[in-house]
């Protein structure tokens, strides 16, 4: 069984670099991938989108499809990590193993007092509000430089985590109060299908935005709606994945 | 001044190897974490390094939230050290 | 190219070229040093420096742009989380009971 | 403003994968709401389904472009014969939310029940989109929401055993998912396309390659694993067994069936932009073939009804393949009906089985006996299931079956033809056992002989679908003949 | 140099791979596989996406990690040989 | 990058991805196994941004200053949406992971196989 | 106050991470560096939690100039030590009682006391600092008090 494993990958090797190797060069500004979608996409991209960064513009309104499964693949997620059975807590804080001897001699086995360090709670409560203006700033120009809605829940959910390790969970999962959570995790998709019906009613497609300069505020209006969608949905999703995991 | 940096960044690169057997043989846990960050930090620097020889600021972003992580990771990994909630051999 | 150029791309190499051997410094005391704290030691120290030497270093480079004063703020960072991570772990060391001196903590690998 | 029908193909699957990001809010008051609502959402989502398929009908294949990109420069949905199947798909789950209100009480924790019927939407709405979808990337993320949602769906009841019949699935479907993508990243690096159409053009317009072979090979191996084919099946007995009986309905009847639309795909595909696929279809053969003989043959040794089931999937995916593999028309499409028909019988046998098990708490054949007389009509529906999985003549089964086995004896593959006979032989001896237990023996379990029929939320669908069965199997010549214009397309990819 | 660079990533990204899979404190092996996506992170930025580098950044390196982490510390540290 | 007639950063994929099939197929650990899949799960990803990748151009981003080759956007939208589905997978499996742990008390495979 | 401050600061982060291009672009940063600061001052950082409202902004310069002398000079001192081939060290724990008013203070000082040459701030026990230093000859930053005096002088409210 165990040469199973090994031949499996030594055939996995063989076979991927026989099928790579055939490739067309990378690299090179003729090869078909540059020729075809991606070109027209990097040619009228920021005429018909508005947005300069083009990865966006691709992620919103190309493809926006495609961002509509990614929410709600994220969103399927947190469900299906809810669905599951609660772990036994019980178990999981006191259980089999013993905590280890210097923490017995100095601080008991109440292993939850532990106090976090005074200088990374400062430290992490000092950087908090920066993060979180970073994150901002990250969604709100997500149209002209690297970042956007997932990366800007991500840093929201980076920021959540680091909060709740040093606050304690309690004081963290206010953050996200309870009777909004359920409204808030759902604003990926909705924001989604919402904004699609719109652009439905008004182009006759599904998530199609107004092409006629007139409608450029409007147009704006759509995609940031979405963008903020993704982010606070996402955030939202981050950090309750982290708190189901937490246990 | 491109080479220069260019360099700098292959430099950097060669430290990371050196860390990286740091990370590799330990011994403690916290030896591992701090090899790890060092090399984050070290990445921060070639991240950094990389924007400015493409000559785009934007591109120092990834570097602002690279850093933010990488002290996040840490800090999650010790916390979580201390207080003593990894199971079954606890470094000491 | 006027002197102030020259200049600050003289001061741009200086501190790159700098940086660099204070971040081997670091690497060479996280590899050479006996246990974690003096680990800890060289690499909260020398790696702060020598990232925040670069980082400046880079600011030089072609003159202070507006856009590239957010390595400062990288730099702050380096300068802030690199401390406090040596502390965090030499903490966590120090709570789980890490013997300090010349004596090697046990291998748990 | 008038409504252009094409338009609203996205809605089918946007419907219920918003209705599943509501389902919690519905649930905050009363969980028992989220059912009624899931219920809604499943029933408009059918019926525009089935709106559609007549529109399909009238008008021909319905392209929706969605956000207005004309196909390589965006996403294309297309509402066509082989995408039609979405309307039995929606009908399925029409019937088993309704089936799941009573069944969840006593199995499911109520505060996992707004997550158990999210669950069953997101599956609903992956599902479609894997249908629907002409885009290589949008297909990956479809199947990701899909598998995501059965992955949870088979651990939401149980504890620790569930988890591990879960993991298992979880990590072979993320490794046929991977080769997914890993196919739809060789298939752009070698087209700069991702549309599928677009795709096969390109990859013809070329000089062939290797690497888009690769592509192709990894994407059927991933589909593979998907639907379970024989040697890649381990991951699907503990998991249909130990699911929810609604749940291993959905996934034994409808989710692997996403691994027979994917290598319908990688037909397409292959047949349009002319990479020719003769060890690939003998391939099929062979596997079909011995998927049929092993699975039943498994199926006969197992006590527990649910695993005896799922082993039947396998057998019966055997089926499909080995239609697909044969190329010759009739077996193509014997194979396509078998989808639907596989679905209709394993959603009413599941269903019917988790009635029983529901009412006596009782799951294996031995416990069970006996079990015909206190509960007659669930038990009379389990067996006109048996009967139609067997394909005798009046049900549902028989027709797909005669197809394939007429295909294989057409095309002179007289050796698969007789697979297929001896295949239907263990199934037969199997269902006999079955039905034998039920009927033929006294109970020796108290809780058999206390047991009374289900109420009518779950006996309801389960009588209509067995009644469909029947009806199926005398109208299955429409079918056919509905499937049949989408066979033409399939046929180059194997006999080229 | 850029060359030199690309293949020394390219090495280091591999070594880092290496070394997760020779753990066998699982810590050590997430805290690793931390590393690999951060190196993941700077061989994005060297490609020109910055958009991908940063969401693997965030995402891939941090929350991953963190997740990982979680589960660790709920269930064994220790992998056995 | 050709070197030796190989193209090193397709062979740097290769090698990635075997590393992480090692992982995932060899090691008995249940976390080591997800930690593999996600090796591979990066490993693919760089292979979709080296293959949209062009040598000197700029990042997809049209502001000033850039140009006038940009990589393909395509793939890096595809990897970014590609990421969160790997985070969410991931998700997934350490919750049931954790689930196991708390059934059987081990997240060994090789011990699982032998529990009921 | 404080909120005004803190928003204050955070506008200035915000025209460092988002050029603005246009009045929109002000507004929005305005926008959010006063809700951020809003959340920060009172949820993030409670009211009774003195932690900032000590610190004398005009004292910070001068403070962070001394902090990169020292690091610098640390930095040159483990230089020294790690190219050294004897490697010579003498790692001891010392405890250090210090008094401040604020958290902040004493966090400052901990990771003052971390980036002073020589010196390793373990733990932080209410007014203990356990300090490793890799050569109590080195530590002298930190044993005279000029350290604590230049953290107090920061703060105001030192004891």
């Amino acid at each position: 069984m165990r040469w199973l494993g090994l031949a499996l990958v030594v055939v996995a090797a063989a076979t991927l670099m026989l099928g790579v190797a055939d490739l067309p060069p990378h690299g090179a500004h003729d090869a078909p991938v540059h020729t075809h979608v991606g070109a027209r996409y990097l040619e009228r991209g920021v005429a018909e989108t508005g947005m300069r960064n083009l990865v966006t513009a691709v992620l919103l309104v190309y493809r926006g499809f495609d961002t509509f499964l990614e929410v709600v693949v994220i969103f399927s997620a947190l469900v299906a990590v809810v669905a599951l059975p609660r772990g036994r807590a019980a178990r999981s804080r006191d259980g089999d193993d013993q905590p280890p001897a210097a923490l017995l001699t100095r601080e008991g086995p109440a292993q939850e007092r532990i106090s976090v360090s005074p200088v990374v709670a400062f430290v992490v409560q000092l950087l908090g509000p920066f993060i979180a203006v970073f994150a901002l700033a990250s969604l709100y120009r997500g149209h002209v430089s690297p970042g956007g809605g997932f990366q800007s829940a991500a840093i929201f959910g980076a920021l959540f985590i680091a909060l709740a390790l040093v606050q304690g969970r309690e004081r963290a999962a206010r953050l996200v109060p309870r009777g909004a959570r359920v409204w808030l995790q759902a604003l990926g998709p909705l924001s989604f299908a919402l904004i699609g019906g719109v652009g439905w009613v008004l182009t006759g497609a599904f998530l199609g935005y107004p092409a006629e300069a007139a409608a450029y505020a409007l147009r704006e209006a759509m995609v940031v709606a979405v963008e903020i969608g993704i982010a606070v949905g996402g955030a939202v999703i981050l950090a309750q994945l982290f708190m189901a995991m937490e246990g | 001044m491109i080479t220069l940096f260019w360099a700098a960044a292959v430099a950097l690169l060669l430290m990371a190897f050196a860390c990286l057997w740091r990370a590799d043989v330990g011994p403690s846990i916290q030896d591992r974490i701090l090899a790890v960050n060092v090399v984050g930090v070290k990445a921060l620097v070639v991240l950094a390094l990389l924007g400015i020889i493409r000559g785009h600021a934007f591109l120092i972003d990834v570097a602002l939230v690279y850093g933010l992580l990488n002290f996040i990771i840490t800090i999650a990994a010790t916390r979580l050290i201390e207080t003593g909630r990894f199971r079954s051999g606890a470094s000491s | 190219m006027s002197a102030l150029i020259v200049l600050q791309q003289a001061l741009s190499v200086l501190l790159v070229l700098a940086g660099v051997v204070f971040l081997a410094g670091g690497t060479l005391g996280l590899v050479r040093l006996p246990d974690l704290y003096t680990r800890a030691h060289a690499a909260s120290k020398c790696d702060s420096v020598g990232a925040g030497s670069i980082l400046v270093g880079l600011l030089f480079y072609q003159g202070v742009a507006f856009d590239d004063l957010r390595l400062v703020l990288l730099a702050f960072l380096v300068l802030v989380s690199g401390p406090t991570t040596a502390h965090a772990l030499a903490r966590a060391g120090f709570r789980t009971g890490l013997p300090v001196g010349r004596a090697r903590g046990s291998d748990d690998r | 403003m008038t409504i252009a029908w094409s338009q609203t193909v996205p809605y089918l699957v946007v419907l219920p994968l918003a209705g599943a990001a509501l389902v919690p809010i519905v649930a905050r008051r009363d969980a028992r709401a989220a059912g009624g609502f899931t219920f809604v959402v499943t029933l408009v989502t059918a019926a525009l389904a089935i709106a559609l398929t007549v529109r399909l009908v009238v008008e021909g294949p319905l392209t929706a472009h969605v956000g207005g990109w004309v196909a390589p420069y965006g996403i294309e949905l297309r509402f066509d014969r082989l995408g039609a199947w979405t309307a039995p798909l929606a009908v399925f789950f029409v019937l088993v939310v309704p089936f799941a209100w009573r069944y969840l009480e006593g199995t499911v924790p109520r505060d996992r029940w707004a997550a158990f019927y999210a669950l069953m939407l997101l599956n609903l709405g992956g599902l479609i989109g894997f249908s629907l979808t002409a885009d290589l990337f949008n297909l990956f993320l479809a199947m990701e929401v899909v598998s995501l949602s059965s992955y949870a769906l088979v651990a939401v009841a149980g504890r620790g055993t569930a988890a591990w019949a879960a993991l298992k699935y979880l990590l072979l479907g993320s490794v046929s998912s991977l080769l997914v993508l890993f196919a739809v990243a060789l298939l752009f690096a070698l087209t700069g396309s991702l549309n599928l159409p677009d795709v096969a053009a390109r990859l013809a317009a070329a000089e062939p390659s290797p690497a888009a072979t690769l592509a192709l090979a990894s994407l059927a191996v991933a589909f593979a694993v998907k639907a379970a084919l024989f040697p890649l099946h381990v991951w699907l007995p503990d998991a249909h067994a130990i699911a929810p009986s609604p749940v291993s309905a959905v996934l034994s009847g409808l989710v692997v069936k996403i691994g027979i639309v994917g290598l319908v795909r990688v037909m397409e595909l292959a047949a349009s932009s002319g990479i020719a696929l003769d060890l690939f279809g003998e391939l099929l053969m062979v596997l079909g073939a011995v998927a049929i003989v092993m699975g039943a043959f498994l199926a006969i040794f197992q006590d527990d009804i649910k695993l005896m089931l799922a082993y039947s999937t396998i057998s019966n995916i055997g089926y499909i393949v080995l239609g697909l593999g044969l190329g010759a028309p009739f077996a193509v499409a014997g194979a396509l009906v078998h989808v639907v028909n596989h679905a209709l019988i394993k959603v009413t046998l599941f269903l019917a089985a988790g009635s029983i098990i529901h009412q006596t708490g009782l799951r294996t054949l031995t416990d069970l006996r006996g079990v015909g007389r206190t509960l007659p009509q669930t038990c009379a529906a389990m067996t006109l299931g048996a009967i139609a999985i067997v394909g005798l003549p009046p049900t549902a089964g028989f027709i797909s079956k005669w197809y394939i086995g007429l295909g294989a004896f057409s095309a002179g593959r007289v050796a698969y033809g007789f697979a297929l006979v001896f295949g239907a032989l263990f199934v037969f001896i199997y269902y006999v056992r079955m039905l034998n237990a039920f009927y033929f023996r006294t109970p020796t379990r108290e809780e058999v002989a206390a047991a009374v029929e289900p109420p009518w939320s779950m006996r309801g669908p389960v009588l209509f679908l067995a009644a469909a069965c029947v009806i199926v199997g005398l109208l299955g010549g429409f079918l056919l003949a509905f499937i049949m214009p989408a066979v033409g397309d399939l046929l180059p990819a194997i006999r080229s | 140099m850029s060359q030199l660079f690309d293949a020394l990533l390219l090495l280091l990204l591999i070594a880092t791979a290496i070394t997760v899979v020779r753990a066998t404190d699982l810590v050590a092996a997430v805290v690793k596989f931390g590393l690999y996506s951060l190196m993941m992170c700077v061989l994005w930025q060297h490609r020109g996406a910055p958009d991908v580098a940063i969401a693997e950044a965030a995402v891939g390196a941090g929350v991953t990690s963190v997740l990982f982490l979680l589960t660790v510390a709920r269930t064994t540290r220790v992998e056995k040989p | 990058m050709v070197l030796f007639g190989v193209d090193v950063d397709y062979l740097a994929f290769v090698v990635l991805f075997c590393v992480g099939l090692y992982m995932l197929v060899r090691k008995s650990n249940l976390l080591k196994k997800l930690l593999g899949l996600n090796v591979m799960e990066t490993a693919v990803f760089a292979f979709l941004v080296t293959s949209g990748m062009i040598e000197g151009a700029d990042p997809p981003i049209r502001t000033a200053g850039t140009g006038p080759l940009f990589a393909n956007p395509i793939p890096h939208a595809m990897v970014l949406t590609g990421i969160v589905v790997a985070v969410s997978v991931t998700a997934v499996a350490l919750a049931l992971i954790v689930q196991i742990h708390a059934h059987y008390g081990t997240i060994e495979v090789d011990e699982l196989k032998g529990l009921p | 106050m404080r909120t005004a401050k803190m928003s204050l600061a955070l506008f200035v982060f915000w025209c460092l991470v988002a050029p603005p291009e246009g009045v929109t672009d002000v507004l929005v940063g305005v926008l959010v560096a006063l809700l951020v600061g809003v959340w920060a001052t009172r949820f993030l950082w409670p009211p009774e939690d003195p932690a900032l409202s000590s610190l004398r902004p005009s004292r910070l310069p001068r403070f962070l100039a001394l902090s990169v002398v020292r690091v610098i000079k640390a930095s040159l001192q483990v230089l020294r030590i790690v190219f050294d081939p004897r490697l010579p060290i003498a790692p001891e724990v010392l405890r250090q009682q210090v008094h401040f008013e604020a958290d902040a203070a004493r966090s400052t000082f901990a990771n003052a006391i971390t980036i002073t040459p020589g010196t390793l701030t373990l733990e932080v026990e209410g007014d203990t600092f356990v300090v490793h230093c890799l050569d109590r000859a080195l530590a002298e930053d930190l044993l005279s008090g000029q350290l604590a005096a230049d953290v107090e002088a920061l703060f105001g409210g030192g004891a």
